[in-house]
């Protein structure tokens, strides 16, 4: 047993952290688009959420490589994949090609009708199925890669939220001291660091075991961890959070909509309750 | 104890239903120029059949309407799905003050044109080092010739983005946090008003900082003494943070919504959430009911505002949670519910007052 | 309208109190037992609760004369009695004289098998039905009073938890000051003070309307906000709290037990539902 | 990562697993007289087999078991309904004292009569005007010929109504608060110790007061250097807090219990509260793994106290929730949850140290 990451991975952390800080989109020019492992996928997740990065890369980037294995998708280098499981996933981020599960067959995708999510930086579709691309694909193991992922992104959004607020915690003044000097502020974020805490090694222990229970504890413990995050890091942050002009709306927005994403918080418990 | 409705209430209440239901139809955004104005000429109709401020005296456009009648008008206009009010903090926040601390001549001449939506007013209390801690305050009010002249900047003024006028404390003395503030109005559209509308999470700019340099404020537009704005200000605060502002109809209706979208949408786990929501809303209800006999005090008002805000975090996001993320009709107003624990005071402050002022915990 | 208690119910609430705070339990010799509309049960057990007063005083003060109605019990002046409704309340508290429900049918009953509480103070017995005593009772009413008596008395003991627990906070010293002066307690005791004022008037409104809605809507305030203060008031008074020598645990216990006694949260939530 | 077992580990596993299959007995509680005799009686049977402290070198009584090895043992302890360990705060609180500051003397003579039970330990630490604030310690410990004379009183003793030995912090010098403590070993059966037996909720002395009138210490039984008690006592408090004294095997064995009560009880509503109990229990177990290679810093241990006393008393709690107010077998470990958030550390004291040292949010 060794359940800590190797130095590899966490260099590998750090390097996509630097990254993405520095405003690069270009995750294929780190070799992000071969990753496979559930583990560096859960690595490069994090990074992901830690930033809030929108667009499909769980599923271009995780679920339909997964789903086309050896087949190569035929789409032009960069361009991003979609994929809906429904009725668990009925809708698709928005892509530049898009496919359909219907149990174990991966159909084509046309996109039908544009929706609205609670986030705006998500832009969902409709889909409606075109022609056969496989049969016999491991629909489940790539749905089960769709969760470990958005729990993996929800970590990240969750440790983002923390970062900011405690930063917010220790400069704005009020009263003639920092607010986080009131033990209100103090206890919630306390509250915060234990629910991201003990969600972190549910994400990895599903990414070793890859079973659908541990994959949907994972997901039930970071959406409940991170959307708690979101929720103080507003609370805390006070009116100027609630505004477009500051960074908080768009990782809170994002965590909102990743929280019932790739099967709702319920439908999670009822896999892992049945599974136990 | 009886909970039943008199004779005249009853009838009130039919014809307040029988009006919204031919008359109440979606409008655009407040939020927005054009949705503005859309809910000025709402308000307006409203006032012409006296609906806008049903608990006014008739002289100000109002029905002397008992307190009761004002619930349960809120409850038909809320169950109605009738449009956010655009002149709600002239309405519940300064007409209030002027009833308690103005003089007959401002009452005459502001209500009637708050009631009927001509003048629409804004709230310009914090600042941007004074948000929770309100009595940190700096814009001044300078004495002039006539009248006074305001500077500074005020943040998260709500409606200041498209409004009339507004109003707010200014530091007129030499006292230091509470004391030497005044209780003034300003016009948003006079000399020195610069408005920079601010978007929030929706996009949508629902509050604006305000820069004064140097705005005149005529004499009569001082509410109270010059000096003793603090007391102005808090005696009627309770109103925003308790009854006034958030009237249970607006929680009985939304936790309806929540019980009608559970039935189409079933799911055991959530039921819970789903029934509480419902009993939250009711005990709101029943809770206000008992006031009307003994109105809350401020600090009575502080139990109600944590209550209500959290329940609306909870209604909507339990509708959000048996939605996901696609919830039409159920978006603005779970975003609007994340402001509740932040506005009129952060819950965190409202827990001070609770624990320090109802059961006299040490400061 | 008029929901708010008169001068002689408010007057009624402070006798009781005065003579529950002497130590006395001849609650006949007030008159109590001759009270029967509902509001004036709610004023009587809000007090039976604040006192912690232990024993079958909802069974014998409300709801078997609402059984028997006119009938006479035909028990000395002073015996207690109990009732079952099984299955949502299949065991009674001991007391001189059983009944045991069955549909609309009244039946004696005859204690077999002592069962353990979670609160010592209460002593539970299994029931066997004897003779029939009457048919076509008001079972489901009675039933009611039962829910709503025992959501009074939660009110009451969580209204003596948040007593004691702020006396203890003024008075308790750390650090060098009491710890009523921490931000933490004070927002502990302000959570319990919100939970209790809002959960009181569905009381009163359940006495008013007794429909099973308003009934069932009251206990399942009533049992979080006073579990609620219960848990608060431990935490607060830290160990002292968890003795025995301490009078808390008498409140603690007796609120744990009255939480899931007539009906669990659970089941009377599901009877709101149903009825909305 | 790898959440496999090594060959030897899995071997050891079977041993423990199979041992325990064909020893447990239930025991009557330790908290009275003859349940604590049975108590040392199954400790003894445990150190024949060396269980009783396995991480333990062979020399004290253990077989140099890992870290792993011993949580795996722990898991198998409470998944077999074994009894809790009346040796618990000597084994867990102080013996990693003794490793970390004791002499080879002392863990000579200490560790092996405690593995066996022989001598069973109680902790001595709170007094009544010093809870959560243990810095503000009284009883006093004065110098004298060979030793210390210790007086004051010590409260909230876990086991003292029936142990035989306790360990504790003293004032031994002139500083304040942190300063002039030392860590001392005393009998408590010396002349001048009377202990007060305190019955808690479940009516049983768990705790107990402790009277100290001129007790002598000899000075074999001071633990590191005198004046430097404080740092002695908290290099080891995370042991109290983290890892040992609550190891996960607990929480997954209840949460465990749990999921099988909820099958034959089914109540929807209350699946979620049963799933996120054992998803809980599972979080600390991995939570634990990953601590293997790098030990829990204090603070940190501060994060898993608050998640375990909270998991504790969620899992008994939904446990009460689902058999009503007749809950056999799970009584006494409801009872027992709820003193999980207060001992060791209220969690406010947790979440303050959490939010300054984790977080570094100013005091």
């Amino acid at each position: 047993m060794m359940f800590t990451l190797s130095s590899e991975q966490t260099d590998f952390a750090a390097v996509l952290h630097d990254f993405l800080r520095a405003g690069k989109t270009d995750l294929a020019s780190l070799g992000v688009d071969e990753v496979t492992d559930p583990v560096d996928l859960v690595v490069v997740f994090e990074e992901v959420g830690h930033h809030a990065v929108a667009g499909p890369l769980i599923e271009s980037l995780a679920v339909v490589p997964a789903l086309m294995g050896g087949v190569a998708a035929g789409a032009a280098a960069g361009a991003t994949h979609s994929v809906a499981f429904p009725p668990l996933v009925p809708h698709a981020v928005e892509a530049d090609r898009y496919f359909l599960i219907d149990g174990d067959t991966l159909h084509e995708a046309t996109p039908t009708a544009e929706l609205e999510s609670v986030d705006p930086s998500r832009r969902l579709v409709d889909l409606s199925p075109g022609p056969i691309v496989a049969t016999d694909v491991p629909a489940a193991r790539a749905f089960d890669l769709g969760v470990l992922t958005c729990s993996a992104q929800l970590l990240g959004l969750g440790r983002a939220m923390l970062e900011l607020t405690t930063t917010h915690a220790k400069t704005r003044a009020q009263f003639g001291k920092p607010i986080g000097q009131f033990q209100a502020v103090k206890h919630h974020l306390a509250n915060v660091l234990i629910g991201l805490e003990l969600a972190r090694p549910l994400v990895f222990g599903a990414a070793v075991t890859m079973n659908s229970r541990d994959v949907s504890a994972a997901k039930v413990a970071t959406s409940d961890a991170a959307w708690q995050a979101a929720r103080i890091a507003l609370q805390v942050h006070g009116a100027i959070g609630y505004t477009a002009e500051h960074e908080l709306g768009r990782f809170l927005l994002q965590t909102r909509a990743l929280r019932t994403a790739w099967g709702s918080p319920s439908m999670h418990r009822a896999r892992v309750l049945e599974a136990l | 104890m009886d909970l039943s409705l008199d004779a005249s209430t009853l009838t009130f209440q039919a014809e307040v239903r029988s009006w919204l239901a031919t008359h109440v139809r979606p409008l655009s955004s407040m939020d927005t120029a054009a949705g503005f104005e859309e809910h000025r000429s709402w308000e307006r109709q409203l006032a012409s059949e006296r609906l806008s401020v049903v608990s006014w005296p008739a002289a100000f456009g109002g029905r002397d309407a008992s307190l009761l009648q004002w619930l349960v008008f809120e409850e038909e206009y809320h169950a109605s799905g009738a449009p956010g009010r655009v002149s709600q903090n002239g309405i519940f926040l300064l007409a209030p003050t002027l009833f308690a601390h103005g003089t007959d001549e401002q009452r005459a001449r502001i209500l009637p044109s708050m009631a009927r939506a001509d003048v629409v007013w804004a709230q310009a209390w914090s600042e941007p080092e004074a948000g929770s801690d309100l009595a940190s305050l700096r814009s001044t009010a300078v004495r002039c010739d006539g009248g006074w002249l305001l500077r500074g900047q005020k943040t998260w003024s709500s409606r200041a983005a498209f409004a009339d006028r507004a109003f707010g404390l200014f530091r007129t003395g030499p006292g230091e946090r509470h004391r030497g503030l005044t209780y003034l109005l300003f016009d948003l559209r006079a000399p020195g008003v610069t408005v920079r509308p601010i978007a929030q999470l929706d996009g949508e700019p629902g509050f604006a900082e305000v820069f004064l340099d140097d705005v005149f404020v005529p004499d009569h537009d001082v509410v109270g003494e010059v000096g003793d704005g603090w007391r102005v200000a808090m005696s009627t605060a309770g109103n925003e943070r308790g009854l006034t502002l958030r009237s249970p109809g607006r929680f009985t209706a939304a936790a309806s919504r929540l019980v009608e979208l559970y039935r189409k949408n079933p799911d055991p786990a959530l039921r819970d959430r789903v029934v509480d929501a419902w009993i939250g809303a009711q005990a709101y209800r029943l809770h206000t009911f008992g006031a009307l006999a003994a109105p809350l005090s401020g600090p009575a008002a502080s139990v109600t505002k944590v209550f209500w805000s959290e329940l609306d975090v909870a209604i909507h996001e339990t509708a959000l949670d048996l939605l996901g993320e696609v919830a039409p009709g159920w978006r603005d107003g779970w975003l609007f519910s994340l402001s509740g624990p932040i506005y009129a005071g952060t819950n965190e402050i409202q827990r001070n007052v609770i624990a320090e002022r109802l059961l006299g915990l040490p400061r």
